[in-house]
């Protein structure tokens, strides 16, 4: 476990890709979202756009996951050598959570800033990412782990994950509406940690099954 | 250590080769031959558990897999590689026990740089150390001679005798024999037709 | 049932041949029923069911969209469960279930969207509105698409087989999470107009038909996946002995 | 030449995920797009809503433009092989445009409509993306071939190749609301083709020059 | 045909290996031994081009440069690949060259299957038979004998032969001996000490 968690923490910070690149990507995108279309800035929309552009960067720093580690044969070695994959597919997909979702939770009320959103609904914004965004790394190992053994995963990935990421989607754009428009956010927060918690509940066996059936087309 | 029934790995709803019965016991090492394409690899995969399309059955103790792709983090050290595997076997981290791996392997003096950086052979070496460094008794290799230089040749021989002289166990698939003294050799062909059902069903045990 | 009994009945479920017998009767039953139901539906449906007092004629495209809508539907958890079988069971079968729920279950989905459009056309005055039904059918859509592209991306017909199921069952699970949050979501900020997509309590005459219709639908549906399936066991058994003498008795007649 | 482009052909064929996927995607993203944030539909915001999901899903599309080639060896066969490496490149980019920026310039006039555009700048919107997109391969290109050798290239590339798009983006989006606004298109149309041009004029060289880059990390 | 002077491959600025300053003529096979890391491959990628980091120079025909990595198309088949090969070399398409190539190499059963779906040693194999195609006199081989079996060794024995003796050359980085009959051996080593400037400075002329 110890060992597991060290060796992620080092990979993260000898491809500093991987931590640096989802922040730039996220400002560099909500930059040009500004710069293309100015006057959606302030509007009604911000907090749509605002979870549309999490949901690309994840989607983004998503298709890496599991490449590496396949391509090496890394992955081949801990299902044979691990007697529980889980706790090495957890901490995976948990590093995976620190390097992007995380970080995004701690960028979005910045964002929300740039994009015209009130101060006071700064907390929202960062509430809805820190337990929307679980689910996200969640489901999308998932997608990941079945798609990682195609020579262009990129794209099918999208396809099999973004119906799946619909859910937070909505009720992470509808908690921070419920903030703008000072409603009960309860609703909203209970659904997604709902959400996440399904998501726990089932990926790490579907991880492994996928996994299991990217290294068979060997 | 591993026993093997009427085995037969399946690629396309096809048997690759006949039937394969054999019981590996402590102390054996087995040399797997057979053409290219005979099924060698897979028949590997099959017994770490990577490869579950085959009929027949077969059971095996924990096992160090070695596949072709050598399962090395391009961004990590040897040393990192090595406490990284360590720990997937639930051992304690220790750098002394990893620093004399790689010296008997013969990059020690590469223990400090990524592995993506180490030549073919370099690597290899790499790889043999965490044999030296793992627990698991049996030992599935895939043609581990390959970009070894003479001495890691030499080097492979002695790591391999001496391991099944503790009681562990050795299938090695290889194309040049490998200088061990006592061992067996389990040949893969492919000739009567009876195995080829082709009908693309899985046996009704998949034995899992 | 004892857990044995039930891995048995499984076992015979993933026998090839017992399958084909059991279902030999079932595929001609259907086929007919479908073929009945669908003409006596559209016929009463198209011609005698009376037309909507506010809507005129328009209203009949329900006929054919309410059956697909709901079709589309169950032809995707049908496959979640023909996938979950088959994970856990290791039956080749179902696989073949899920490749013919696949085409289908897309086009009928499409068929859904296709027909709804075109009535939102004289109701709503566009032929699209983001609505909670709207959305979720599209989201449905991009499950089969995606489901579809998966396939299309791995050569070996056993992977795909498990990876599609996979994928299916993960999109099964999520379906209800989709609806649930996508009716929440249009709650949030939804037209007025959509009053017409609740179920509007319509006079017997007029939902007899739709009845009959969503049976001739669903018929059609089961008609087509069984007969794929046993095509397919014809397919791989093709040099099996009872294959041979099946055929000998079809000739003989 | 001809085997070259035989090849590619090939592989698109092979790979259909390559050309059916970044439709899927467009019409995803579009569609997450209008579920978060249904107040932009219509609004003034859609013609740079529309281009900048056409950069994102362009940039999925470039990271597996040289990956593949890079990790069988076929990049080193085809530098150490080729007489003339330009037109393998070449190639390689004019399928990427085929696959990825042609399908968008057929799809956007519909997810102009999708997105509340009158149907009468549905022109605009193809001809936009029709001169715009072969920048986006051009440049795109350019990112592609220097990070191909990085373990986690993803968001990298994004990072170097999001603003060379910058221009493209703001011309793009400015004919199409020219044409909303029923302004003169040809400023636009001029620097969309300059910009083209331009890229024409220097990828092949600097997507080469990437590539031995790219080799000698080996 | 291949000419080195003096020449040093680099790696973080340090000379690899001794000087090394040898003439290939037509008709000569040259085995480049060294043990794991001496910078075989290195110096193989150098002359091919795709490395530039050397000291020294060195002046070759158009070469056919064989690495650690195939350069098969995992989504096309063997055919497939040949007739791209043949398309960069600018050689007309005939099917009938490559199926002979395919056949002499010994896949010629999977001639239309993906290259993704063949055994380590049968992509070996279409490398080989795309050596038969090309029209490079120069070849520049790593290690071709990896994941070989018996027949395939003889095999590339032989195919080696014959190009030279039609007026070919081949340096071929190994670490088993090739059975060709009168080959030349050109060793790579790391003694002396003033080869090694680790001022970390590319060669003033690079001669490209
Ligand atoms: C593209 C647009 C549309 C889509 C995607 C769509 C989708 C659906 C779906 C998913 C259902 C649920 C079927 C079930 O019960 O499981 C449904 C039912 C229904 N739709 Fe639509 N619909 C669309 C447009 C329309 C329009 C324009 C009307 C008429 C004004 C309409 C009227 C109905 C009715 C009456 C039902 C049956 C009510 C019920 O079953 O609860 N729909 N539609
Ligand atoms: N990508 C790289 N970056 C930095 N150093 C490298 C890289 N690849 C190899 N080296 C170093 O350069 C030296 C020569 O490597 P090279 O691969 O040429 O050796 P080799 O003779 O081919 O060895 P082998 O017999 O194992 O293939 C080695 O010491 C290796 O550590
Ligand atoms: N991923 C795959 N998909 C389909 N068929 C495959 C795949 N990999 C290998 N095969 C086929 O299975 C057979 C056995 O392959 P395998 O790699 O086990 O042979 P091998 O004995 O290891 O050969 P080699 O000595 O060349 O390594 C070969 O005929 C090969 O064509
Ligand atoms: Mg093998
Ligand atoms: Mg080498």
């Amino acid at each position: 476990m110890k060992a597991l968690l060290r060796r992620e923490w080092l990979i993260v910070l000898r491809a500093k890709g991987a931590v640096i690149n989802p922040v730039a990507f996220l400002l560099l995108s909500t930059l040009i979202f500004v710069i293309a279309a100015p006057d959606a800035v302030g509007s009604q929309a911000v907090p749509g756009i605002l979870w549309t552009l999490v949901l690309l960067t994840q989607l983004l720093a998503l298709d890496g996951m599991y490449r590496r580690d396949f391509d090496s044969g890394v992955l081949e070695q801990t299902l044979v050598t691990a007697q529980v994959p889980f706790v090495a597919i957890l901490t995976r997909i948990f590093m995976q959570w620190l390097s992007a979702g995380f970080i995004i939770t701690i960028l979005g009320p910045g964002l929300g800033l740039m994009l015209g959103l009130p101060a006071h609904v700064a907390g929202a914004v960062a509430l809805s990412m820190l337990i929307g965004t679980p689910a996200l790394s969640l489901l999308g190992s998932i997608g990941a782990s079945v798609t990682v053994g195609f020579s262009r995963g990129g794209v099918v990935l999208a396809l099999l994950v973004l119906p799946l990421f619909l859910p937070t989607l909505i009720f992470g754009t509808g908690l921070v509406e419920a903030a703008l428009s000072g409603g009960n956010l309860m609703p909203q927060i209970y659904a997604l940690s709902l959400i996440s918690l399904v998501a726990l509940a089932i990926a790490p066996f579907a991880t492994l099954a996928g996994l299991k059936i990217s290294l068979e087309m060997q | 250590m591993l026993t093997m029934q009427s085995l037969v790995c399946e690629r396309g709803g096809q048997g690759l080769f006949d039937p394969v019965s054999m019981a590996v016991a402590a102390g054996d090492c087995v040399e797997l031959t057979g053409a290219n394409g005979a099924g060698k690899s897979t028949l590997l995969r099959t017994l770490a558990g990577l490869h579950s399309r085959y009929s027949g059955s077969f059971d095996s103790a924990d096992s160090l897999f070695q596949g072709h792709r050598l399962g090395l983090d391009g961004l990590l050290t040897p040393l990192e590689n090595l406490a990284w595997f360590a720990g997937l076997e639930k051992q304690p981290v220790e750098q002394e026990r990893f620093l004399d791996a790689l010296q008997r392997a013969g990059v020690l003096a590469k223990a400090y740089a990524p592995c993506s950086e180490l030549s073919a052979g370099q690597q290899r070496r790499v790889a043999m150390a965490r044999w030296l460094v793992s627990s698991r008794s049996l030992w599935l290799l895939d043609e581990p001679l390959t970009a070894l230089d003479v001495s890691g040749q030499d080097l492979l021989a002695q790591v391999i005798t001496e391991h099944c002289a503790l009681g562990g166990a050795v299938v090695c698939a290889t194309h040049s024999p490998i200088k061990v003294a006592n061992k067996r050799t389990l040949g893969l062909a492919f000739t009567s037709s009876e195995s080829q059902t082709g009908d693309g069903y899985p046996s009704d045990d998949p034995s899992e | 049932m004892t857990e044995s009994a039930l891995k048995r009945l499984w076992h015979k479920l993933g026998s090839p041949r017992w399958f084909f017998a059991l279902t030999t009767s079932w595929v001609t039953v259907l086929g007919w029923a479908a073929l009945a139901l669908l003409l006596w539906g559209s016929v009463w449906s198209l011609a005698f069911a009376p037309a909507d007092y506010q809507q005129g004629n328009s209203f009949r495209i329900m006929y054919v969209h309410v059956p697909a809508a709901m079709l589309a539907q169950s032809l995707y958890i049908g496959m979640g469960v023909a996938g979950f079988i088959g994970l856990v069971w290791r039956m080749k079968l179902t696989d073949v279930a899920i490749a013919a729920c696949l085409p289908l279950g897309t086009v009928v989905t499409a068929l859904a969207l296709f027909s709804g459009s075109i009535w939102g056309r004289p109701t709503w005055g566009s032929w699209w509105e983001w609505d909670g039904r709207t959305v979720s059918t599209l989201v449905l859509f991009f499950l089969y698409v995606g489901i579809y592209a998966l396939r299309e991306a791995i050569a070996d017909s056993d992977l795909r087989a498990r990876a599609s199921a996979l994928m299916a069952m993960v999109g099964t699970i999520n379906i209800p999470i989709i609806k649930y949050s996508v009716e929440w979501w249009n709650t949030l900020h939804q037209p007025a107009s959509f009053s017409l997509m609740e179920k509007p309590a319509m006079p017997s005459e007029m939902w007899a038909p739709l009845l009959v219709m969503v049976m001739g639908f669903y018929s059609f549906a089961a008609f087509t996946v069984l007969l794929r399936m046993r095509t397919e066991i014809l397919h791989r058994e093709i040099n099996a002995r009872w294959v041979r003498d099946w055929i000998q008795g079809k000739e003989s007649h």
